[in-house]
Formats: structure tokens, C-alpha cells, sequence
């Protein structure tokens, strides 16, 4: 099966290389200087030493101390100072940009608290009013221009959240809560993924980020706030039936209906997600009908079991998820 | 160091996949009437697949918080169902026993979850409902959770030499 | 004619003093010999051997995974499988290979650049090495029967606490590293104990081999570093083990714990391989340039700094975990200042290099590659040194690059060049040059082509322990790159091996002194006799073979017919004492197994103490307990009462 | 091998020598960082865990006992003079002093072993209830193996004063093992501060 994900779905190739927002521009900045730097260090290094190896040489065998030595002192102090000198300002560069970073994001930012599970992101936007909460998994939406408070939590191990074009990363440890913020610049659709091993899908604990203008995030926390609508169709109401009384109902939720566990992702608007598996497959019927069926032979290790459900059963819980928009 | 290592080697298994499919007991004899006192399985039943296999085990104790079993049983120490970390057993102590109360159900409150967990996950849980009275081996059972301490670790639980007891009086239908 | 001497324990003519000292200090022949051995050289050989040896499993270890990640999902590992390899390699790379081959060679090379006859506790060094072999062995069996560690060498709690690694793998991680710093910890008390009162008479501090001073400084990190780890692994395994709550927040615990205490070894660790690195270019390039290191006080600061420094700069590894800025700001410049002495060792050595007439021999080549590899990786490692910067690579293939830049150039480049510098030493043949330039060759282009387009893995976003990744990532060809540069890597690995197996049966004999050098170990003969010096040099200068031609000044006194060293004082070296050293013994060996016996039942049940505990005390005690009393010359004291 | 020319000769140099100027005092001194390095790390892990906990010791646990580690922490003090006395002794090649202090010393480490068994006791929680009791037992097992070792330690030497072939060096082995007891019962203090004094007054 081929697992082509998503370089389809990504605009924007995943890469700190490409900033989007003012962080990453920041800190793109102090990366290039120092690499600039750096690499001229290095090219004067390695000069000085094929020039100290291969020089022509002349006269009578060297002997320790004397006259010979003094230019070696003035060339070593001198290279110490240099060395000094470039270490100060980078450190004045970084301090800055450091602080420039964690600066207050202000009092209109936008709250999500993501949640880092074994091996998925849950997505809560909340509110003060709790029947406005909308939760969902391994997508995040959020406005261009606004900035974005993530508070970073986990419930099991140590998992770190980093989508590289719009923010460096932090880690989030269980009993301690973290937060950054970031303000994306552009509107497009930006790939992270988790940065701290935490067990044996660590690689595919991915997650996106879509960032869009704001009317159009709006509408979509709108409709990610709703309950999932009643099946009409025959076929997707039983397969709701098959849903609540086959193994789907002890992990997952689905607002609006008796199953409320929080185990795994909430499943409330499955459909209108871009991914499966945190990152891992496009959403399509296939897809979805072969995670179902076997989620191991995707991520192995991952909490889902394989299930043993009939033809029929299965296609009927196909229909009944892609209802779930 | 060899041999304790070497009876190490099925503790580690990380096995993913589960069981091969239809390995799932289905007894048909199982029935409503079967299930009175005394009528656990024989001790020669089916052994369960993951009572030395530390990984499995410590699913089923994932799984036994994550499914609410310790909303009835609480932590082992019983309330609204029985106890599940003392000697005594009212549908006997064996995998296959514990396997099928969780699947078939028992009356008076214990609901059936055969086709809400797949068979692989119930055997998971049994293994560790053993862990909870001492029955398996100590270098498999699990240690402490990340919570806040409740009950000793399964790790340090002492072996209980199973009872029969049989439905206690407290429990029976009016 | 040779005259009777007056006292037949010192018998005065060369040939006698000779016969007698090897009477005297030979190892016992046959493989009750080789399990007795107290000697440092034979210990010292089976340290390097073992070490290497994990160093090769190592670096399959690392052939499989950059096989694994050689395209997008790849199937040759799985994620379980993959996981404990990549722990498996970080923890052979740094607690059985590179911390251990470092103190071997020290402990081989030491006391004969200091004009010493052994370490200064034989026994002990022993001991260290049979507990080193037995945590090293306990690791691979576990290994080979599916319960390696699968948490990675840092094994950050809570992954590796008990709820989320269920099984034995994480004990055998906690357990193997106490195994290995015990081994450690004894080599640093053996070696500071032997570099301050074993040195030859006149060899003042400020004497001292630019390479002892190296060990002296390594040997004192891990006198600190190494109880940091070891009582933090035995921490994480009464959590696992009899559920204290170290670390776990609901009761009280704290996962940010185990990383400062870890990090408080983890960072000093990367310095005390490099060290004695920084020791072994020192020697070659006085030798190879013909004319002493440029800047010796310079140098020597340099490496005290260094060990000083690297104590303050723990907090980098945690720039991610959200700690307040300003105090982040103070490990930056901590970070950023131990480039400076780093920085100054390196100019020195290409000054020494300007003024000197360089030989291209071989362990000089792998210098320069050294210089190469190592400034790479130091100026990556300022720049992870910025909190801002640091936040967006770390844990990414980024810092992978990195450190291994750091550590392949600055541990395995001079680790490599020693060795054919030293070779000739240690078994009196040469190895073969053109091998050598082969071998040197693809591990230098293999490394690079391996390591440099990690960097921009990194910047592309690939994080790190992964066991795949997916094709729309992008990160395929650069990964495919690596690979290939591991299989030069793996060839030139090959070649060495094959050049020291063809060398040892084959190579030119090599002579007390092929290179010209200017320190004692090239004053004895290759391989130097059990007694390492027939009469224990004077020293009067930093160069004492270049500035005594002719013969060597030498004390005699010693007794010949007993093991007699010569014990001097701290700071001048001024002979101060005669002290004996054991014979052969099996104890070392019995207590080793013991201690083994204790480590590795204890975490199958409590109950190993109880077993464990009496049979240590037991050999301690056969070990500590006089035996064969010699009564001519120790005085008994008299029996009062 | 490079020929020699004979400089000096060191044969009447002594051969047992004390303190400083005998390799064994510096390799007790090596183990003794180490330890102490092993105890700071406890000692630390202590007070870092308590920023975790609004009271300390944290609520539902009652506060150590004091009476057995006081009495402990005064043993501890006083088994100096009877190992001061032999320490002085030893230098003094005085066996009979060297004898009588080491077996006082036996003595009092049996004790103090005991004792130890009873100090966990006075905890007054266990090691699994919360993270206070578990850095509270593990200083104290940790201090109690250096206990344990010194105990053994102490009383083999003190059998092989009475029984042994002795040869003068012992003596000052003697000596290096007054050493390691200085700093066996001198750290007690601080730990015992931390561990059962500090929860009540601080």
C-alpha cells in the first residue's frame, strides 16, 4: 500500500528554512548569521592549517622558545581575541532574539490547549463558556495575524511540540505545564512533528497546522463546536449502531452521541480532518478502511487494535465516519 | 545470569499484532446457566497467552483504567463489584475464567464486553486482573503508575493461594 | 666475573637486575596468569580489545539503523527493534567504548610516561576491568535475548519509568550503567592516585606529558560526573523496582529531575572523552613536528578550564523544557566560554605545527582530520549554544550532526591516530602506513559525507530517534547520502582492523623508539618488559628523551626480589617512599563476580541483596586479608599484651 | 631498553609512612568524594522535591521521630574518640592502643547498625507512600551502605589485629581506615539535619 502522504496536502515544505511567522524569521536570522560566521571561522581555520603543515621551510631544525615564538604568541592571542570577540556578539544576538520571542503575545491572542498523547495531539479551544469548547486531533487551525498561545500538556510521557516554520519547539512534560506562542504570518497548511522520543511511533506523531484568514477560521471553529449530525442514510446509520456497540465506542467520542471516551482522538468531525493517524495518511476511504482494519500494520505499537469486523460492518462504519464532517 | 535472562525472553515480547485471528475462546458451552458458582474451568483450561509477557500485562493495566474497570472494582480493593487483589474468587481464578467473566459477563452487575474489546485486549486485562492477587510471576508484573499511590505495586504483591468461595451472600439477588 | 653483591635483593649489574625484575613481576603463564593479572600493560591491552570490540558492535549497530533510514519506510527494522538499537549504540558508543578505551589507554600509557613500575592500586584496576567486561557482557546477552534498553542512552522518565516501560529492558539499562561507572569511577581514583605519587623522581607537575595532564584532568571529571549518573540510574530503578515516587509528579516527584541530574554527568561526559583526545594530539604533534607543543601553561590551563567549565553547562540539553530565559541566558555564556580554551588548544597546536617540520605519518593525518572534523562540530556546537537557535534544532538531526562531529572528530580521529602512533609500542610492530592512509581516507570522506548533510536534515525539520520517516517529508535523498557515507565508514573501520590483525603477525619491528619521540614510555623496549623500566628514571626537563641523548639518569634501591615502587610526593616529585605492591590474585576477579551476582539479581527480586551483599563482603575481605607475608624486610610489630 | 647512568639511590627510604604521603590516604580520599558526591546528589534531590510540596513533610505524614537519630547522630559523634585514640595510637606504633580502639569501634558500628534499622522506622512513612518518603529512605540506605561497609571493614581489621601475621604498613592502614570513619560519621551530621531535623524546624 503506498503511504504517500501529503506532500499534496503540505504547501510548504517542513523546514525551519521557510519561516512563517515572526519567531521563526527571528531566529532564522541569528541561524543564518551564525552559520555565516561559522563558516568562515572554519575556512580560516583550516587555511591556517594547511598553510602551518605545507609552508616551504628553510634553515636549521626548530628549537622551543627564542625569537621564533613571538609571532606565535601575537597569532594565538590574536585568534583568542577574535574567537572572544565573535562569542560576545552572538551572545548579545541571541539574548535579544531570545526575548524578542517570549515578549507578550498580548491580550487578543487565541488560546489552544494541545495535549500530547501516545502517539497523537488532542486539540482543545476552549472558552469560558465549556459548551463553546471544541476539541479535535492532529490538525490545528489557526488565524493569520493573530497571535496564539499554546498551552502544552501531556498525560503520559514526555512529548515536544515543534512545527518548525512558525515556531522553535517545547517540550511537554507530564506535571509541567509549558506554553509558547507564535503568530502565523501567511496563510497555508504547515507540517510538525513531535521532537522529544517518546516511545515506538514517536516517528509518526505528526501533526498540521492550517493557518487561514480569519473569517475562514472562525467558520471553522463554528463548525467544529457542533455535535456530529444524525445519520440519514441508511447504511451510515448503521453504521453508527455498528460504531456503539463494536470496540470504537471504548476509545473514541463522538459529540453528540453516547460515546464520550477520551482515549483516543475525538472523532466528532473525523471527515473534515486532511490526516489519519496523526499525520501519517491522507484522509480517504481507503485510508480509513485500512487503519480500521488493521492500525498495526501502519504504526505498530500504536493503542488501537485490529479489528475484526464483517465486510459489511466495516463498510457500514466507513459510511458512518465520513459523515462525521 | 544467563538462565534468569533466558527466562526473560517472552517478558519482553513487544508483540503488536495480537493474537493470530479466532484464537478467541468461544466456548459454547459458555451459557448463563453454566456461569454459577463451581463451575469455573477445570485447572488444565486454556492457559493465557500473555501471563508471562510484561508488555501485554501492562496494557491490560492501561486498559483496565482506560475502560473504567476500577469505576465498579475500583483499584483491586472492590466497592461496587468484587475485589480483585485478595484470594478469593467467586468464578475461579484460571486465565480462561477471568477471560470469559469478562466477555460473557455475570450476573449481578458484571456486563458483557466480548464484542466491545477484542479478544486480544481481554486477554491483556486478564493477565493483569492476575497480576493484581499475585498470580504471575514477578519480573512480569507491572510496577507503579504515574498516579497517585493507591494500592502496592502488583511488582510487590504476594502470591494469594486462590479460594472458590462462591457468590457471597451480599451479592446474591434478592 | 660478577662480584657477589652485598645485599642479594639488590643485585647491582644490569643483566641481574633484569633477570630478577621479571622474575619478579611476570605474569603467571597460562590463563590462570591472564585471570590473576595485576599487571597495568595486560590489563591495559584487554581494556583496549574489549572496548574496541564494542566499539565495532557499536557501529553495526549504527550500519543497521542508517540502513533502516536509507529511504522513506524502510522495512529493516521495526520500531521495537529500532528503538533498542539506537539505545544499544548510544549506550556502547559512550559507556563501553569511548569513556573505557580512553581510560584503558591511559592506564596503559601513564605509568610508563611517568617512569612508573604500575598503576597505584593493581588490584583495584583489575577489579575495575572485570566489572567493566561483566556489565558490558550483561548488557549484550540482554540484548541478544530481546531485552535490550529501548529508551535511549538518557532514558528520560516517565518513558522509562514503570508505567511506560513495563519488562526488565529499562533495569538492564540502569544496572549496566552502574556497572560501567563503578569501572570508571575506579580507573579515575587509580590513575589521579598513580599521576600524583607514582611520577618518576623530577617529574614536577609542570613537568608532566601534555597527555597525563589530559588523564589527570579526564580522570578528575569523572571522580564528579560519574556518582551523578550512578546514583540517578539507581534512583529510576527504585521507581521501577520497589515504586519510591522520584518521578513521578503525582506524588510529589519531578521528570525534570532525572534531566538536571543526568545532564549533570551527560555534559561533562562528551568532555571526558574528549579530553584525553585533546591529550593524544598533544603527543603526536610534538612528535611529528619535531619540537614541543607550543604554549605548554596555555595548554594546561586550557584543560582545566575545560573540566571546570564543562560542570556548568548541563542546562543546554534542556533549553527545550521551558525554563525561566534569563537563567538559559547564563548556560548560553557558559557554553559559549568553553569554546575559548577549546579555541586556544587548537591555535597552539597549528602554531606548533608553523614552526615545527611536520612528518605526514599517519597519526599525524589523522591530527589534521582531527582539526577539521573537530572545529566543525565546535562551531555547530556555538551555535546550539544559543537558547533561541537551540529551541528550533534541538532534538533534531541537527544536533546529531553535531556531536557526532564532535565526538568522531574529537574522540575517534586522535583515538585512531594513537593507536598507530602507539602501536608499535604496545606489541613492537609497526602498522602498515599505506593501509593506514587507505583507512584514514574513507573515514574521513565517509564521516563527512555521513555527519554534514545531517545539519540540514535538521534545519529541514527530520527530528531525531526516528524509525522512519515519510516520503513527502522530503528528507529521502539526504538520508540516502548518509548511508552511503556510513558504508566508506564501515569499510574504513574494516580496513583498520584488517591492518591490525595483518600488522600483528607481520608488521616491521618497530624498536624502542621509531618515531624519535621526546617521552619515557619510548625509553623502554617494545613491548616494554612486565617491570616497564629496569631502574627508575630521573626527569629533568618537559622533553627527557630529546634532552638526555645518551643515558638516562636513573635511582636504584629498589628491591628487586620483592614488587617495590617507588612512591614521590605531590608537587615535585622528590622520592618520598618505597611502597610493595600485591602479587598476582584471583580476588579482583571473585569480587568482580560478586558485585556482578549482587547487581544483577537485584533487580529480579530484593532478595538479591540479601544474597548478593554477604558474598561481596566475603571477597572483599579474601581480597583485602593478608596473604604471604614477607618478613625480612617489614618488621613485624611486636606482640604486646 | 635506553641505558642508564645511577644517580641516586633510594633504598632507606621508609616504607610505611602515614596521612598524605601514603598512596592509601589518597585512595581512601578518591572513594571519599566519591561517596560524598553519591550523598550531595541525595541531599540535593531532597530539597528539589520539596519545592514540590506546599507543607513538609507533606500532609497526612507525621514528622521523623527524633529520639533514636539523635541518639544515633551522638553516637556517631562520640565513636571519634575511641578512633582518634586509635589513629594516634597507630602512628605511635602503639598496637595495644590500636587494638583497644578498633574494638570499641566494632562495637559501637554493630550498634550503629542496629540503629539504622530503627531510624527508618522513625521516618514515620514509607518509601512508596510519596516522593519525601522515598528521598528520605534513599538517603538513608545510602549512608547506611558506607555504614554497612565501615562496619565490616572495621571489625575484619579488628580481627586481624588480634589474630594476624602484622607487619607495620598495617598500622597505617589502620590509620586510612580511621580516615574513612571520620568521614563515615562526620556526613551523618548534615544528613541527619536534613533528613530528621529539617522537616520540624524549617
Amino acid at each position: 500500500m503506498p503511504l504517500t502522504l501529503a506532500s499534496t496536502l503540505v504547501q510548504q515544505a517542513h523546514a525551519s528554512l521557510n519561516p512563517a511567522s515572526p519567531q521563526v524569521r527571528l531566529v532564522d536570522r541569528l541561524g543564518t548569521a551564525m552559520f555565516v560566521t561559522a563558516a568562515v571561522v572554519c575556512l580560516l581555520v583550516f587555511a591556517a592549517l594547511l598553510w602551518a603543515a605545507l609552508r616551504r621551510r628553510s634553515g636549521a631544525e626548530p628549537v622551543a622558545g627564542g625569537r621564533q615564538e613571538r609571532p606565535m604568541k601575537t597569532a594565538v592571542l590574536l585568534a583568542t581575541g577574535v574567537t572572544t570577540v565573535i562569542l560576545f556578539v552572538f551572545l548579545i544576538f541571541d539574548v535579544s532574539v531570545g526575548r524578542s520571542i517570549t515578549t507578550n503575545p498580548g491580550n487578543d491572542a487565541l488560546q489552544i490547549r494541545v495535549t500530547g498523547h501516545q502517539w497523537w495531539w488532542e486539540v482543545q479551544y476552549r472558552d469560558s463558556l465549556p459548551k463553546n469548547w471544541a476539541t479535535t486531533a492532529n490538525e490545528i487551525h489557526v488565524p493569520v495575524g493573530r497571535p496564539v498561545v499554546f498551552e502544552l500538556r501531556s498525560t503520559d510521557v514526555i512529548h515536544s511540540f515543534w512545527p518548525p516554520n512558525l515556531s522553535p519547539k517545547r517540550d511537554q512534560i507530564p506535571g509541567n505545564e509549558n506554553s509558547l506562542w507564535f503568530q502565523a504570518d501567511s496563510a497555508g497548511v504547515y507540517r510538525g512533528q513531535c521532537a522529544e522520543f517518546c516511545g515506538h511511533q514517536h516517528a509518526k506523531m505528526a501533526f498540521l497546522v492550517v493557518a487561514e484568514p480569519a473569517d475562514q477560521f472562525e467558520g471553522w471553529l463554528a463548525r467544529q463546536r457542533d455535535t456530529a449530525q444524525t445519520p440519514t442514510d441508511s447504511r451510515a446509520r448503521r453504521g453508527k449502531d455498528v460504531f456503539m456497540s463494536a470496540s470504537c465506542v471504548m476509545c473514541h467520542a463522538i459529540s453528540g452521541t453516547s460515546a464520550g471516551s477520551r482515549i483516543g482522538p475525538d472523532l466528532t468531525h473525523l471527515a473534515s480532518r486532511r490526516t489519519l493517524a496523526a499525520g501519517t495518511l491522507p484522509n480517504t476511504r481507503e485510508n480509513l478502511t485500512g487503519w480500521i482494519v488493521d492500525p498495526q500494520a501502519i504504526k505498530p505499537g500504536v493503542k488501537m487494535p485490529p479489528n475484526q469486523l464483517s465486510g459489511p460492518e466495516l463498510l457500514a462504519l466507513v459510511a458512518y465516519l465520513e459523515t462525521l464532517k | 545470569m544467563l538462565i534468569l535472562a533466558v527466562v526473560g525472553c517472552k517478558r519482553e515480547e513487544r508483540d503488536f499484532h495480537g493474537l493470530p485471528s479466532g484464537s478467541a475462546i468461544t466456548n459454547p458451552k459458555v451459557r448463563e446457566v453454566d456461569l454459577v458458582p463451581g463451575g469455573a474451568a477445570p485447572a488444565d483450561s486454556v492457559p493465557g497467552p500473555y501471563e508471562e509477557n510484561a508488555y501485554a500485562v501492562s496494557q491490560g493495566k492501561t486498559l483496565y483504567n482506560g475502560y473504567n474497570c476500577s469505576g465498579c472494582h475500583f483499584q483491586g480493593g472492590g466497592g461496587i463489584g468484587p475485589p480483585l487483589m485478595d484470594a478469593d474468587w467467586i468464578y475461579g481464578s484460571q486465565p480462561q475464567n477471568i477471560y470469559e467473566t469478562i466477555a460473557e459477563g455475570r450476573p449481578n452487575g458484571m456486563p458483557s464486553f466480548g464484542r466491545k474489546i477484542v479478544p486480544d485486549q481481554i486477554w491483556q486485562i486478564t493477565a493483569y486482573v492476575r497480576s493484581m492477587s499475585g498470580l504471575l510471576r514477578k519480573d512480569v508484573a507491572p510496577g507503579r503508575t504515574d498516579d497517585m499511590q493507591v494500592r502496592p505495586q502488583e511488582q510487590s504483591t504476594q502470591k494469594a493461594k486462590p479460594v472458590q468461595s462462591g457468590i457471597p451472600k451480599s451479592a446474591e439477588l434478592p | 666475573m660478577t662480584a657477589i653483591p652485598a645485599d642479594p635483593a639488590r643485585p647491582t649489574d644490569d643483566e641481574s637486575v633484569r633477570r630478577q625484575l621479571d622474575e619478579t613481576w611476570r605474569q603467571t603463564p597460562g590463563l590462570w596468569g591472564w585471570l590473576t593479572s595485576v599487571d597495568h600493560k595486560s590489563i591495559g591491552k584487554r581494556y583496549i580489545v574489549t572496548a574496541m570490540v564494542f566499539f565495532v558492535l557499536g557501529g553495526l549497530e549504527a550500519g543497521v539503523m542508517r540502513a533502516q533510514l536509507a529511504r522513506p519506510e524502510n522495512s529493516v527494522l521495526g520500531p521495537d527493534a529500532y528503538n533498542q538499537f539506537f539505545t544499544m549504540h548510544g549506550m556502547t558508543m559512550m559507556f563501553l567504548f569511548a569513556v573505557p578505551v580512553m581510560t584503558a589507554v591511559g592506564l596503559y600509557l601513564v605509568p610508563l610516561m611517568i617512569g612508573a613500575r604500575n598503576v597505584a592500586f593493581p588490584r583495584l584496576n583489575a577489579y575495575g576491568y572485570w566489572v567493566y567486561l561483566a556489565g558490558g557482557l550483561f548488557l549484550y546477552i540482554s540484548f541478544f535475548l530481546n531485552t535490550g534498553p529501548d529508551t535511549g542512552w538518557f532514558s528520560y522518565v516517565p518513558l522509562a519509568g514503570p508505567e511506560f516501560s513495563p519488562g526488565k529492558r529499562v533495569d538492564v539499562y540502569a544496572q549496566s550503567i552502574t556497572f560501567t561507572e563503578i569501572a570508571a569511577l575506579v580507573a579515575a581514583v587509580e590513575l589521579i592516585v598513580t599521576i600524583f605519587k607514582n611520577r618518576a623522581p623530577g617529574m614536577t607537575l609542570n613537568r608532566m606529558p601534555l597527555f597525563v595532564w589530559a588523564m589527570l584532568v579526564q580522570a578528575f571529571m569523572v571522580l564528579f560526573a560519574m556518582p551523578w549518573v550512578a546514583t540517578v540510574t539507581q534512583l529510576l530503578a527504585m521507581d521501577r523496582l520497589v515504586a519510591t515516587h522520584f518521578f513521578n509528579p503525582a506524588e510529589g516527584g519531578d521528570a525534570l529531575l532525572w534531566q538536571h541530574l543526568f545532564w549533570f554527568f551527560g555534559h561533562p561526559e562528551v568532555y571526558i572523552i574528549l579530553t584525553p583526545g585533546l591529550g593524544f594530539v598533544s603527543m603526536i604533534v610534538a612528535t611529528f613536528t619535531r619540537r614541543p607543543v607550543y604554549g605548554y601553561p596555555a595548554m594546561v590551563l586550557s584543560l582545566l578550564s575545560v573540566g571546570f567549565l564543562s560542570f556548568g553547562l548541563w542546562v543546554h540539553h534542556m533549553f527545550a523544557t521551558g525554563l525561566p530565559q534569563l537563567g538559559q541566558s547564563f548556560f548560553t555564556a557558559a557554553s559559549m566560554m568553553i569554546t575559548i580554551p577549546s579555541g586556544i588548544q587548537i591555535f597552539c597546536w597549528i602554531a606548533t605545527i608553523w614552526a615545527g617540520r611536520p612528518r605526514f605519518g599517519v597519526p599525524f593525518l589523522f591530527v589534521l582530520g582531527f582539526v577539521v572534523i573537530f572545529v566543525i562540530g565546535g562551531v555547530t556546537g556555538v551555535m546550539v549554544a544559543s537558547v533561541a537557535f537551540d529551541q528550533q534544532v534541538h532534538d533534531s538531526y541537527f544536533v546529531v550532526a553535531h556531536f557526532h562531529y564532535v565526538l568522531i572528530g574529537g574522540a575517534v580521529f586522535p583515538l585512531l591516530g594513537a593507536f598507530y602512533y602507539w602501536f608499535p609500542k604496545i606489541t613492537g610492530r609497526m602498522l602498515s602506513e599505506r593501509l593506514g592512509r587507505w583507512n584514514f581516507w574513507l573515514l574521513f570522506v565517509g564521516v563527512n559525507l555521513t555527519f554534514f548533510p545531517m545539519h540540514q536534515l535538521g534545519l529541514e525539520g527530520m527530528p531525531r530517534r526516528v524509525y522512519t520517516y515519510l516520503a513527502g517529508t522530503g528528507w529521502g535523498p539526504l538520508n540516502l547520502l548518509a548511508t552511503i557515507g556510513a558504508v566508506l565508514v564501515v569499510v574504513g573501520v574494516l580496513l583498520f582492523v584488517i591492518n591490525v590483525a595483518v600488522s600483528l603477525r607481520r608488521g616491521a619491528l618497530a624498536g624502542d623508539d621509531p618515531w624519535g619521540a621526546d617521552t619515557l614510555e619510548w625509553a623502554t623496549s617494545s613491548p616494554p618488559p612486565p617491570y616497564n623500566f629496569a631502574h627508575i628514571p630521573v626527569v629533568e626537563g618537559r622533553a627527557p628523551l630529546w634532552e638526555q641523548p645518551g643515558e638516562l639518569p636513573a635511582v636504584s634501591g629498589l628491591r628487586t626480589d620483592v614488587r617495590d615502587v617507588l612512591v614521590t610526593t605531590l608537587l615535585d616529585a622528590r622520592p618520598d617512599s618505597l611502597h610493595r605492591h600485591p602479587p598476582p590474585t584471583i580476588w579482583p576477579l571473585l569480587t568482580a563476580i560478586a558485585t556482578t551476582i549482587l547487581f544483577v539479581t537485584l533487580i529480579f527480586t530484593p532478595w538479591g541483596a540479601v544474597i548478593g551483599t554477604p558474598l561481596l563482603l566475603l571477597t572483599l575481605l579474601g581480597w583485602g586479608w593478608p596473604h604471604g607475608r614477607d618478613h625480612q624486610e617489614q618488621r613485624m610489630v611486636e606482640q604486646t599484651g | 631498553m635506553r641505558s642508564t647512568r645511577i644517580v641516586a639511590d633510594v633504598a632507606r627510604l621508609p616504607r610505611t609512612v602515614f596521612g598524605h604521603r601514603s598512596l592509601m590516604w589518597w585512595g581512601t580520599i578518591g572513594f571519599i568524594v566519591i561517596e560524598g558526591s553519591t550523598l550531595f546528589i541525595c541531599v540535593a534531590s531532597y530539597f528539589y522535591l520539596r519545592r514540590n510540596f506546599s507543607t513538609w513533610p507533606p500532609e497526612h505524614v507525621f514528622r521523623p521521630g527524633l529520639l533514636i537519630p539523635t541518639i544515633q547522630a551522638g553516637l556517631m559523634l562520640l565513636s571519634n574518640i575511641p578512633m582518634v585514640s586509635a589513629d594516634r595510637a597507630s602512628r605511635r606504633m602503639d598496637i595495644r592502643g590500636v587494638r583497644i580502639g578498633f574494638l570499641v569501634c566494632s562495637a559501637l558500628a554493630v550498634i550503629m547498625t542496629v540503629l539504622r534499622w530503627f531510624e527508618f522506622q522513625s521516618l514515620n512513612v514509607r518509601w512508596d507512600s510519596n516522593a519525601y518518603g522515598s528521598v528520605a529512605w534513599a538517603t538513608l540506605t545510602a549512608h547506611g551502605t558506607l555504614l554497612l561497609l565501615e562496619t565490616a571493614e572495621t571489625m575484619a581489621f579488628t580481627v586481624l589485629l588480634f589474630k594476624g601475621p602484622l607487619e607495620e604498613r598495617d598500622l597505617a592502614g589502620a590509620s586510612d581506615n580511621a580516615l574513612y570513619w571520620y568521614f563515615m560519621t562526620g556526613v551523618w551530621i548534615p544528613l541527619y539535619v536534613v533528613v530528621f531535623l529539617s522537616p520540624s524546624i524549617m
